[in-house]
């Protein structure tokens, strides 16, 4: 009896995981997984703007900032490369891997220089990461637009 | 006078000591994500916490049994034995959770990374298991716990929509492009991190280490049904302050700093000292009272003397499952697993497990013999029942929302 | 004599897996099985004992976890018998809802080798434990 | 003899019939000719769901809450007492009795 109810709920649950794991490739499956992937840049690049702006304005400890602001480069770089890993379905796809990729890597390396910025406590540099970062978010907020 | 200040007391530790990692992270992850509109789950969670309290609390003033006495003598060897089982196993997962999160916070305040902080933190945790005196324990960190209400405060200096706010607390509804499922794994997150398991565990072995009686249950009960409602207000608070801060820049809360960047957008550095002795205070006391909370559960279950009120050599099988807690968690948060996630995963099943020690309780509270007249009243039961049956449900839905929404991404 | 509270009750009411008190209040272990003297005919059996310990919590919990727990208890006893801790009979004080209280102190009852072994060997060599 | 070794028995009455499993022993308190009190295995509750008894809910002056008592007392509605004296022989993992099942008492009712 036991023995039944053990194998039918092993089988059961790795179909449920078989199903979880293993998407079905196609274009809209695709712009989903475009469109969360600039969801969590947009919360990483905000994370860190917000971060560097309380500590410009001399409202934060500089390890707090920073900290912050590391969390939200590593983040940015792990959205990243799960993002650019994965297998566009198709061409018309592809147009749209490459934009995500050029806009994942601008984000990207906007968070590390504001992040060596913040580390080195120039805040001309700082300043000047931050307009990056800023501009960064806006080509986001467009992409979003265009995936919704 | 006295009485009045022992009393005051209790609740200000009650208010701080409700407090932990969960109600840290969750409070920050929806306030950001939702904003109030899981407000509700905190209310549920809250007052099921402060009800559970209460009638654990009262049953050991009563009967001078703890919980897991309880548990033993009234669902037998076996089933019981799945209780302590899975309760120690959760006790392991919290404690690993809140020294991931006293880790953080250190990372937090002196930028050198949690992992160093790590086996600091675990061998101070032990440090207090092993020799600070109970009460000294509860009243430092819990008072010191209190600095959260900077939360409140911070409130005040931003930009808060008030009206805004209270129409999402009153007519609660899944944001607009957010998915509903995720949205119901965050309410039963926020449930679990305000009725923790080992809480329960540690207010009702505490209440035996300080020796309640049928006299204290006055007091015990100003503690339940005051200071815990208190501490789930200033969860919300930390849920409240996202909500202007995050939310309109669209920040997603994956890491406990960002759970302190409002107050720090609010207040400054003054107010970032408070969040980081107010968290470090409530992560330490919640990892020494999850880690003493494995070492009751186990005792109790066995028989074997427990507590700290023997010296460490009258009750040494107690202490050698506390450190071998404290040494397992540490050297699992050591793994590099991320400590956030650790707390989403334990605040979960936390919930999950909620019925099997809630059980028990609500049974024995209802027993006229041991109970005298201290027994369950029907208005008690009324709420306690309906109450259980939210917890069952909440239990069943739990892993397969934690499934479905991949821990809530 | 022993004071029981009841004159009739069963095992489950005021036996099994209570606490159990010595004569100086300290907690000496839990009441995992009871010993009764073999039936014959027309003497019904009587409590002798009770018994405590992982070779008595064993049996209690029954299958391969209960073989296995039985199996752990036995290694880690001083002497090869496999028979749990007794306590007899005549040293039951009281037995009422709460617990049953003992006659004899703790360190007097056949006590397991798990407890002394921890004292001695890891909770006693820590600094500060003796208080 | 070791009450885990009663405990989980199945009883068979004088025709074979199934009475359930021992799940829990009556006690009574006995003075003995010597002058000796001793605590005497007078019965074996068997049948019904130990759980319920096992909560408290057998016999105990248990308040509630609803639908528990009802519930339990619903589930143990056949449990019968046989008394040790009907018992003819006992060999784990089964007990024989003389007395037919339906001669068997039910345990007592709450609140009794």
């Amino acid at each position: 009896m036991w023995r039944k109810v053990a194998f039918v709920a092993v089988l059961g649950s790795y179909l449920l995981l078989a199903a979880c794991a293993a998407p079905v490739p196609d274009d809209g499956a695709y712009r989903h997984a475009a469109l969360q992937t600039s969801m969590a840049m947009v919360s990483a690049l905000a994370s860190g703007q917000l971060a560097a702006q309380t500590g410009l304005r001399g409202n934060s400890f500089s390890p707090f900032t920073d900290g912050n602001v590391t969390d939200a480069e590593n983040d940015a770089g792990s959205v990243n490369s799960t993002f650019s890993s994965r297998q566009p379905p198709d061409a018309r796809s592809d147009a749209l891997r490459q934009k995500m990729l050029q806009a994942l890597s601008d984000g990207t390396s906007a968070l590390t220089d504001l992040r060596v910025a913040v580390r080195m406590g120039d805040r001309t540099q700082v300043r000047k990461a931050l307009a990056e970062v800023g501009k960064s978010l806006k080509t986001f907020d467009a992409l979003q637009q265009e995936l919704q | 006078m006295k009485a009045v200040l022992s009393m005051t007391l209790g609740v200000m530790t009650a208010i701080g000591g409700f407090v932990d990692i969960g109600n840290l992270v969750t409070s920050g992850i929806t306030g950001a994500r939702f904003g109030m509109t899981l407000t509700w789950a905190v209310v549920v969670g809250t007052l099921g916490m402060a009800l559970f309290a209460e009638m654990a609390g009262r049953v050991t003033a009563v009967t001078r049994k703890p919980i897991f006495h309880v548990v033993r003598e009234r669902l037998g060897v076996r089933v019981s034995l799945v209780n302590a089982a899975a309760s120690t196993l959760l006790n392991l997962v919290t404690l690993a959770a809140e020294i991931g999160g006293v880790s953080l916070v250190l990372q937090m305040v002196t930028g050198i990374s949690y992992l160093i902080w790590v086996p600091l933190a675990g061998l101070a945790a032990w440090l207090v298991i092993w020799r600070m005196p109970f009460q000294w324990m509860e009243n430092v960190f819990g008072l010191l716990g209190l600095g959260m209400v900077v939360f409140v405060v911070a409130l005040f200096r931003l930009p808060t929509d008030w009206h805004a706010m209270w129409h999402q607390v009153i007519s609660p509804a899944v944001p607009a492009g957010q998915p509903a499922p995720t949205w119901w794994f965050y309410a039963v997150t926020l449930i679990g991190a305000c009725i923790v398991p080992y809480q329960v565990i540690f207010f009702s072995s505490g209440g035996r280490e300080e020796g309640w009686t049928s006299k204290s249950i006055t007091e015990m009960r100003v503690n339940a049904f005051i200071g815990f409602p208190l501490g789930g207000l200033l969860s919300l608070a930390i849920m409240a302050a996202a909500v202007p801060v995050l939310q309109p820049r669209s920040i997603g809360v994956s890491h406990l700093g960002q759970v302190a960047l409002p107050v720090a957008a609010a207040l400054g550095k003054a107010g970032l000292v408070f969040v980081f002795v107010s968290f470090f205070a409530a992560t330490f006391a919640a990892a020494a009272e999850s880690a003493l909370s494995s070492g009751y559960a186990v005792a109790q279950y066995m028989g074997w003397s427990w507590g700290k009120r023997h010296p460490p050599g009258a009750a040494a099988r107690f202490h050698l499952v506390c450190l071998a807690s404290v040494i397992a968690a540490t050297a699992f948060i050591l793994t590099t697993v991320d400590p956030v996630t650790v707390t989403i995963f334990a605040v979960v099943l936390g919930a999950a497990a909620v019925p099997l020690t809630y059980f028990p309780i609500l049974i024995v509270a209802n027993d006229a013999r041991l109970m005298g007249k201290r027994v369950n009243r029907r208005w008690s039961n009324a709420v306690g029942t309906f109450f259980l049956l939210i917890m069952v449900v909440v239990s069943v839905v739990s892993v397969p929302l934690l499934i479905i929404t991949k821990a809530g991404q | 004599m022993t004071r029981w509270e009841e004159d009739e009750f069963t095992a489950n009411d005021l036996l099994l897996d209570r606490e159990l008190i010595d004569c100086n209040g300290m907690p000496a272990g839990r009441v995992d099985d009871l010993e009764l003297s073999d039936p014959a005919p027309g003497e019904p059996p009587v409590l002798t004992a009770l018994l405590c310990g992982s070779t008595a919590f064993g049996p209690r919990l029954g299958g391969r976890l209960g073989t296995w727990w039985q199996a752990i208890g036995r290694r880690l006893r001083p002497v090869t018998d496999s028979y749990p801790n007794r306590i007899d009979a005549g040293l039951i004080d009281h037995v009422d809802r709460l617990e049953i209280t003992l006659l004899a102190a703790r360190e007097h009852l056949d006590s397991y080798r798990f407890r002394q072994w921890t004292e001695e060997k890891i909770i006693g060599r820590i600094p500060g434990s003796t208080g | 003899m070791r009450t885990s070794e009663l405990i989980g028995c199945q009883v068979y009455d004088a025709d074979g019939q199934d009475v359930g499993a021992v799940h829990d022993l009556h006690f009574r308190l006995r003075l003995r000719p010597d002058g000796d009190r001793v605590c005497q295995l007078d019965a074996l509750e068997c049948g019904g769901i130990g759980f319920g008894h096992r909560l408290g809910y057998g016999e105990h002056a248990m308040r509630g809450p609803w639908p528990f008592p009802q519930l339990f007392r619903y589930l143990a509605r056949r449990s019968l007492i046989v008394p040790w004296s009907a018992v003819t022989s006992f060999d784990r993992p089964r007990i024989d009795i003389s007395v037919p099942r339906d001669q068997l008492r039910a345990p007592r009712k709450a609140g009794t």
